[in-house]
């Protein structure tokens, strides 16, 4: 959005269908793209035929966790099953409220699902990137997955309060103490492990 | 609100058939149920009566109290609505769970009765900003299958035409302090004149055509309808506009005309049911709940 | 914002600045918010939106000279450079996905908070200030190879040039008027005020925090103990629209003890003397229903109740009434108005108590929920105390309090020249 | 003690009664097409209606999911377009729902012709009013299982095995009560695999009806509420229910059917029991419970045995069966008796006002003719009801 | 009244200064009771002004020169509260709609907060707004969510409903909630007499005389009618239909005041952006 394009609200009428494909913030009725937002018009021409049309808020547009959105969260209680977590990000999205989510002892991780065990994974307090793997149903709430290797631990803090640094993918070394401690670390780049 | 759960083949079967002005239960798009009406079924009330309408049925029975007039309306005496919806109707209705409907349905009431025309409330005042007759109409929810709202509207008027009210006389005293005196006599009562009650027509949108009297299961296919009241004589006194659907102003310019044609016929069939049964008088056998 | 801070330790976060001696809006500790008062009639609207007061011909705009733009400018840079250094202690990977969310959720707040406050024509102070982005930005990975613009692109973020326009409107208050004020309340606006069903009202903005007071006035029989006194019923609302921490329904705790506060303020202080409100002793006296409502709460509800009470009773116009003698009944001349009396002006001014040492005054409500303890004083014309209200929280030394209730005083000169300002500025209308 | 004036000099009560004698009973079966069961009882001037759903899933969530029940006939709208409907519509035309066939959609609303409302389902018997035609053949399209078996409890012979298989087998005999209208093809309300969600339901959170916690692990929970319409009284009641005296005697009614139905057959289920009074005349609470046993009936719950309900008092030494609410407003001793006629035992036995222990023999002794006899006349009901619901089923 | 309790005592019943005045026979005159008929075509000036509160998520505040003040603020999309609301809610979010009236919104006696009457009129005014709203909202684009919106009465100038559905609409936008338009209101009456014509946006004195009323809300783009809600003096549907009309008429007029009121709090969030990342 560099320019200041043009501004529309929500039921104004971009253009037909035929010459563009409606993106984000549009919805099309009968056979026209209408805006769906509040905000700035942005036009990005795909290589692929016809440009994207869609209309874009600065950071407070409203998403929610979506199937599949990668998500910043922070576990707030684990237990033999699963891990609860309060989702704070989608993407790189700060969510205006927390959402609840879960992360179930078999979605840890991707190998030998049968040997995890959530205490060696999270503990309550980190901050864990996951996937959203479903919205649940009226019992459960949004369940995550952290079956990936970029996916996991990315802040943590050992018993002496401090940061820890991630030594493997599933270990995290407390800087004062040296004590280690267990978790499903995120994979990051050897040059920030020290830090 | 008691509701139906319908697939979405379900949904369309029915959309279907109400394009080609077939309904499931074999109606076209301006046809009621078959409706059965019958007055003075509570002996301890004032006015009383049931109407079924398909598996909606309704009991309704009106008290008349002794109260003082409202501020406003020194001169008048008042109705007041009530709406229980028991949980005969459906459990979801059980405690205070039909709280929420009855008000929306006694609102609505109140809105449809708020034209003064509709019943002469000064008929009704036994001396102004003193006494006065409260009319207490206590609508019962026994059974709800689709289209709430007519079926009331039906069974409040037909308890009305059969309320009859104490004639009172007010003796004064030397010391000008009133007295109120009440005609022993059963058969000297007054009488209200329910000509100009409104009685409601929903209209319900479904497709591209709109259904009178929809069911349970044609309500849930229906997003918005549009809830008129009618007098006899084709007067819209209130609409409304439900369900969290919209509508085009052309359909809702239909759906007007279409109201006030169903509403009068609805009105002059109620009415001869109505005068049927005042000249059986008391030799009808009433049949109540044992039919 | 609250959810924001999530990711950093809140207080200790807080605690970064306030060694500084400075907080995450870019006031120092004991700098008031900006303070507007509305009373009379215009658009409501405006006091709400800036630009569309800049119409209004009573304006009366007020801007600390004191607190020198330079100097700002650079505890602006200063606030979001301890910023990004928490995030970058407080963060092990580097990820783009965990940097952003605190960037934008963190340091671009702080950032752009005091961008109103240096016009974009400053080229240097700018260049500051995107130093300061860029340095959070070389902290993402897999940006290295970007230019600055590209990464912003990239990143979806705007360039400070384009968010500095509202700055614009500060400055030409600025220029508007050059007046001086004591304290460090930047911006008081004087708008005239709205509701006319109420007999008086007034709307007083702090900082974001928005309160109006609405006064009516009806006729009833004193009650039999106190037969020569009328009434005066506060009553503050926190409806769920002023924040999400209220849930609609019947008055929380917060809303009923604001309610017994102002109760309190207006008996001890003596605004007005219940007697005045009386017309025949045991027959008939005025009840003022004073209904408070919190349009936007941001912090500090006391010192704006308080206020907006006090401003919308300046400006209430009773109808006179006289008891008819044959009939004994009372009439009312609706056409012939008299003001009240109002004997004292109380003004009531918070503190949030910080690690049970630190005082900072008209707390955010961010900082009300960060703080160990807060404490409200009011005094009155004379300096004397009228109240002081402390719900538990840390201790307080007599010292501090001391201390508190000095600055309370001077604040209590600022805020009545304000008032008279204002009732100055309607009195022709 | 008792008022003199409650017997006169000839030994008859103020409505002319005999002090044995009961008020003129009538009751029907089947009153409501929706709920799973429902009776409709007029004891004199006092009428009640009670409803029974269930047995169904104890937390709301499922309920809600079975909406409004109609008869469940899960593919009969797609099998049966209205059109053939037609054929199967009775010849009686103007008092069935308009149908294609009959002629009758000319006039938007056949209401005039409905006016002497429908003539009841039941074959000649004393306990029906003689007016209007009977039944029309009832196209009832019979998908769906018969809910109700000719079995009555507490009859000493042994039961039609189809019938007494039939109530064990499918939990509570989810077969509607057949209503002499002609059923249309009704569209499934038992949510089918794929259906949507239902529609947000502005109504209560079904929470509020009992959550999963209530759920017995051995035994069906009965859950009953008692209301009377606020019209039923001499002065109008403000509130049908919700009152501490509704909440009692709904407390009593569910102790009494938990002694009667056979709730063990049903575990971590509830059985709904709602009874309302429309025309209050003394002895409510017997009438519900009369109009409750019916109805549970109806539903095809099995009992031990119908639970028959009474009240008697005392004229000086005379026992005076089944109260009326002048002789209740007399004061003086008066109790309420809830029988398992067949075996004799007492459900429920509520005294007012004290009285000398061997003067409790006497009214006790008439209370519980006063429930036997109503015992007969239900049990007419009931098997009347059958035989006529066999009839339907049959052909 | 029950909430007694929760609020600060006052006198168990006191009455507004204008029942005396009325008694003293000096009848009051409301100044917007013109005699002189205004065109009943003519709208009143319309202020609209969209994201003004600091808490909000999204906010706006409309005025009417009758003097009807509403503002209104809006939240995006939240947990659902119970889980069984989330379950209802799985096809798409719900809209919770407040309508509250200040103590001092009405012209004449104080309407006491939390009594019956108070909380019964407030409960009906929500459940309109949210019929409303409703349509306009792609409610299916939120899951398992609930979204809020409350709206506050300061003052009660007349067409308070349509204003608030206005203002509804806007805030709701503001906040970023994906809709499918904005929703319009407009209000109308007719006032007592044989002749007399419907007027639009009818003062708060018009509208008490009103023989009838109607509010409309359209959804301007899609030329959809959101609400109706009306009732009064019995006539014939084509002089309801003509009301209608020139309500539906009224909304487009409005329209563009409102567009432009949300178009410009959109640049401003733009040039100021994100003071509330």
């Amino acid at each position: 959005m560099a320019p200041p394009g043009r501004y529309c609200v929500p039921g104004e009428r971009l253009c037909s269908a035929e010459e563009a494909t409606a993106g984000s913030g549009t919805y099309t009725r009968h056979g026209f793209i209408f805006s769906s937002l509040a905000g700035c018009l942005e036009k990005r021409s795909e290589d692929s035929g016809l440009p994207v049309v869609s209309v874009v808020r600065d950071a407070e547009s409203q998403l929610l966790p979506d199937v599949g959105a990668v998500v910043t969260c922070k576990v707030c209680s684990i237990n033999s099953r699963f891990a609860k977590v309060h989702i704070l990000y989608v993407g790189s999205t700060p969510l205006k409220s927390t959402f609840r989510g879960t992360i179930r002892r078999e979605d840890i991780r991707a190998t030998e699902k049968d040997k995890v065990e959530v205490y060696k994974s999270f503990r309550p307090g980190d901050i864990v990137l996951a996937k959203v793997i479903s919205l649940g149903d009226a019992q459960s709430n949004y369940l995550l997955s952290t079956a990936e290797n970029e996916l996991g631990v990315v802040v943590a803090r050992s018993e002496a309060g401090v940061q820890m640094v991630p030594i493997s993918w599933c270990e995290m070394q407390c800087p004062r103490t040296h004590t280690k401690d267990l978790r499903k670390v995120a994979r990051v780049q050897p040059q920030f492990l020290q830090t | 609100m008691a509701s139906v759960v319908l697939s979405e083949a379900e949904k369309l079967y029915i959309v279907h058939g109400v394009q080609e002005d077939l309904r499931i239960d074999g109606r076209g798009c301006e046809d009621y149920r078959c409706a059965e009406v019958e007055t003075d079924v509570v002996s301890n009330t004032s006015g009383s009566a049931r109407v079924k309408l398909g598996h909606t049925d309704i009991l309704v029975g009106v008290k008349a109290e002794m109260g003082t007039p409202k501020l406003e309306k020194p001169d008048e005496g008042y109705l007041e609505f009530f709406v229980d919806c028991s949980a005969n109707a459906t459990p979801e209705f059980e405690g205070r769970g039909g709280e929420e409907l009855g008000t929306e349905i006694a609102n609505t009431l109140y809105r449809v009765f708020s034209s003064e025309s509709s019943i002469d409330l000064k008929s009704i005042c036994i001396n102004p900003r003193e006494h006065c007759w409260v009319l207490y109409v206590d609508v019962l929810l026994l059974e709800c299958g689709g289209n709430l709202f007519d079926a009331i509207s039906i069974a409040v008027k037909a308890a009305l035409f059969n309320t009859r009210i104490p004639k009172v006389r007010v003796l004064e005293d030397e010391e000008g302090s009133k007295e109120i005196e009440l005609s022993d006599d059963p058969y000297d009562c007054i009488r209200l004149n329910v000509d100009d009650v409104p009685c409601i027509v929903t209209l319900s949108k479904i497709g591209y055509r709109h259904v009178v009297d929809a069911t349970l299961q044609e309500e849930a296919c229906s997003l918005a309808s549009l809830l008129i009241s009618v007098t006899s004589k084709g007067a819209i006194t209130s609409m409304k506009k439900m369900g969290k659907g919209s509508l085009d102003p052309e359909s809702i310019f239909e759906m007007m005309e279409t109201g006030k044609r169903v509403g009068k016929s609805l009105h002059i069939a109620l009415q001869k049911i109505l005068d049927e049964e005042e000249s059986l008088g008391t030799s009808r056998q009433k049949v109540g709940f044992l039919g | 914002m609250a959810t924001a801070f999530k990711t950093v330790e809140p207080l200790e976060y807080y605690r970064r600045f306030l060694k500084e001696n400075c907080r995450p809006d870019g006031r120092e500790l004991g700098e008031f918010r900006a303070t507007t008062v509305n009373i009379g009639k215009c658009l409501l609207g405006i006091i709400m939106g800036l630009e569309s007061s800049l119409a209004e011909p009573d304006l009366g705009v007020l801007v600390d000279t004191k607190l020198n733009m330079s100097q700002q400018r650079t505890l602006v840079a200063k606030k979001a450079n301890v910023i990004l250094g928490c995030i970058r202690q407080s963060i092990a990977s580097r990820l783009r996905e965990v940097i952003l969310p605190l960037c934008s959720a963190l340091a671009r707040p702080r950032l752009e908070y005091c961008v109103q406050l240096w016009g974009p024509q400053y080229e240097r102070d700018m260049d500051i200030l995107e130093r300061v982005q860029q340095r959070a930005m070389n902290m993402m990975q897999g940006l290295e190879h970007l230019s600055y613009e590209e990464r912003l692109q990239e990143l979806g973020l705007l360039g400070l040039e384009k968010r500095s326009l509202r700055g614009h409107l500060i400055n030409v208050y600025k220029y508007l008027e050059g007046g001086c004020e004591e304290d460090r309340a930047r911006l008081y606006l004087v708008v005239p005020s709205s509701i006319t069903t109420a007999d008086g009202s007034a709307l007083v903005k702090l900082g974001n925090t928005t309160v109006i007071c609405g006064v009516k006035a009806e006729l009833a029989a004193p009650a039999a103990d106190s037969a020569n006194k009328g009434y005066i019923v506060p009553n503050v609302e926190l409806p769920s629209l002023c924040s999400t921490r209220f849930r609609s329904g019947p008055p929380g705790e917060e809303a009923q003890a604001a309610s017994q506060f102002i109760a309190d303020v207006i008996e001890n202080s003596q605004i007005i003397a219940k007697e005045d409100l009386c017309i025949a002793n045991g027959k008939l006296a005025w009840v003022l229903y004073c209904d408070i409502i919190c349009l936007d709460y941001d912090g500090n509800i006391l010192d704006a109740s308080a206020f907006a009470l006090l401003a919308a009773l300046k400006n209430v116009q009773l109808p006179s009434v006289t008891i008819n003698e044959e009939t004994g009944l009372s009439e009312v001349n609706l056409k012939q108005k008299n003001p009240l009396i109002i004997r004292k002006h109380p003004v009531a001014t918070s503190f949030a108590i910080f690690d049970d040492t630190l005082l900072i005054v008209d707390p955010t409500a961010e900082e009300e929920d960060l703080a160990t303890g807060t404490v409200t004083i009011v005094t009155d014309d004379e300096g004397r105390l009228c109240s002081v209200h402390k719900p538990g929280g840390s201790p307080l030394t007599g010292a501090k309090l001391q201390d508190c209730i000095t600055r309370a005083i001077t604040r209590h000169k600022e805020v009545k020249k304000l008032i008279d300002k204002v009732i100055k500025s309607i009195k022709p209308k | 003690m008792a008022a003199p004036e409650l017997l006169s000099d000839e030994g008859y009560r103020a409505d002319g009664r005999r002090p044995a004698e009961l008020r003129k009973v009538r009751a029907r079966m089947g009153v409501f097409a929706q709920a799973d069961g429902s009776a409709y009882i007029e004891q004199g001037n006092t009428k009640a209606l009670a409803v029974v759903y269930g047995p169904h899933e104890v937390s709301g969530a499922g309920h809600r999911a079975r909406g409004l029940r109609s008869p469940p006939s899960p593919s009969a709208p797609l099998r049966a377009p209205p059109l053939p409907l037609g054929a199967s519509a009775p010849p009686r035309g103007l008092r069935s729902p308009p149908s294609p066939s009959a002629p009758l959609r000319a006039p938007p609303l056949p209401l005039g012709a409905s006016a002497p409302p429908r003539a009841p389902p039941l074959p000649p018997g004393p306990l029906r009013s003689p007016s209007g035609p009977p039944l029309p053949p009832e196209p009832l399209r019979s998908l769906h299982p018969p809910g109700l078996s000719p079995f009555v409890p507490g009859t000493p012979r042994p039961p039609p095995a189809t019938g007494a298989a039939e109530v064990r087998s499918l939990p509570g005999g989810r077969g509607p009560s057949p209503v002499p209208v002609p059923a249309p093809p009704r569209v499934c309300t038992s949510p089918p695999p794929g259906s949507v969600p239902a529609p947000v339901c502005t109504g209560p959170r079904p929470q509020m009806r009992g959550s999963r916690s209530k759920a017995l692990p051995d035994r069906a929970l009965v859950n009953c509420q008692y209301s009377m319409a606020t019209f039923s009284t001499g002065e109008r009641r403000r509130r049908p229910h919700g009152d501490r005296q509704a909440g009692e005697l709904a407390l009593q009614l569910k102790q009494t059917f938990e002694a009667a139905i056979l709730t063990r057959l049903y575990p971590r289920s509830q059985i709904d029991i709602y009874v309302q009074v429309l025309q209050a005349d003394g002895g409510n609470y017997c009438a519900c419970v009369n109009a409750a046993t019916l109805a549970v009936m109806d539903a095809g719950i099995p009992m031990r045995d119908y639970v028959c309900a009474s009240s008697a008092g005392l004229a000086e030494d005379t026992p005076l069966a089944d109260l009326s609410s002048p002789e209740e407003a007399a004061g003086g001793p008066r109790l309420v008796l809830a029988l398992l006629p067949a075996s004799g035992q007492i459900a429920l036995l509520q005294l007012s006002a004290r009285l000398h222990q061997e003067r409790l023999e006497a009214a006790l002794e008439a209370a519980g003719e006063a429930c036997r006899a109503l015992h007969a006349v239900l049990d007419r009901v009931v098997r009347e009801r059958l035989r006529e619901v066999a009839a339907l089923l049959g052909d | 009244m029950p909430l007694d309790h929760r609020r600060v005592r006052g006198p168990e019943e006191s009455q507004p200064p204008e029942v005396w005045a009325a008694a003293g026979g000096a009848g009051e005159v409301p100044e917007e009771e013109d005699a002189a008929p205004r065109d009943p075509c003519a709208l009143r000036p319309l202020f609209a002004r969209a994201g003004l509160l600091s808490q909000a998520e999204g906010s706006a505040y409309v005025e009417l020169g009758g003097g009807t003040k509403v503002l209104c603020a809006a939240w995006g999309p939240r947990e659902a509260a119970e889980p069984g609301a989330a379950a209802a809610a799985a096809g798409g979010g719900r809209l919770l709609c407040e309508f509250r009236r200040a103590p001092f919104a009405g012209r004449g006696a104080r309407l006491r907060p939390g009594s019956a009457a108070e909380r019964e009129a407030e409960r009906e005014a929500a459940a309109a707004l949210r019929e409303a709203l409703e349509p306009a909202v792609r409610l299916a684009r939120y899951p398992r969510a609930r979204l809020a919106v409350s709206a506050l009465l300061l003052q009660d100038g007349g067409s308070a409903l349509a204003a608030a559905i206005s203002a509804a609409a806007l805030a709701l936008a503001d906040a970023g909630v994906e809709m499918y338009d904005l929703a319009v209101g407009c209000a109308l009456c007719r006032p007592p007499g044989p002749a007399a014509a419907w007027m639009l946006q009818p003062g708060e004195a018009e509208e008490r005389r009103a023989a009838a009323r109607l509010t409309v809300a359209l959804l301007p783009a899609l030329n959809q009618v959101s609400a109706v809600l009306g009732g009064g003096q019995g006539s014939p549907p084509d002089a309801w239909a003509q009301a209608l009309r020139l309500g539906l008429d009224g909304c487009h007029r409005l329209y563009p005041v409102l567009r432009q009121s949300l178009l410009r709090a959109a640049r401003r969030r733009d040039a100021a952006a994100a003071t509330t990342a």
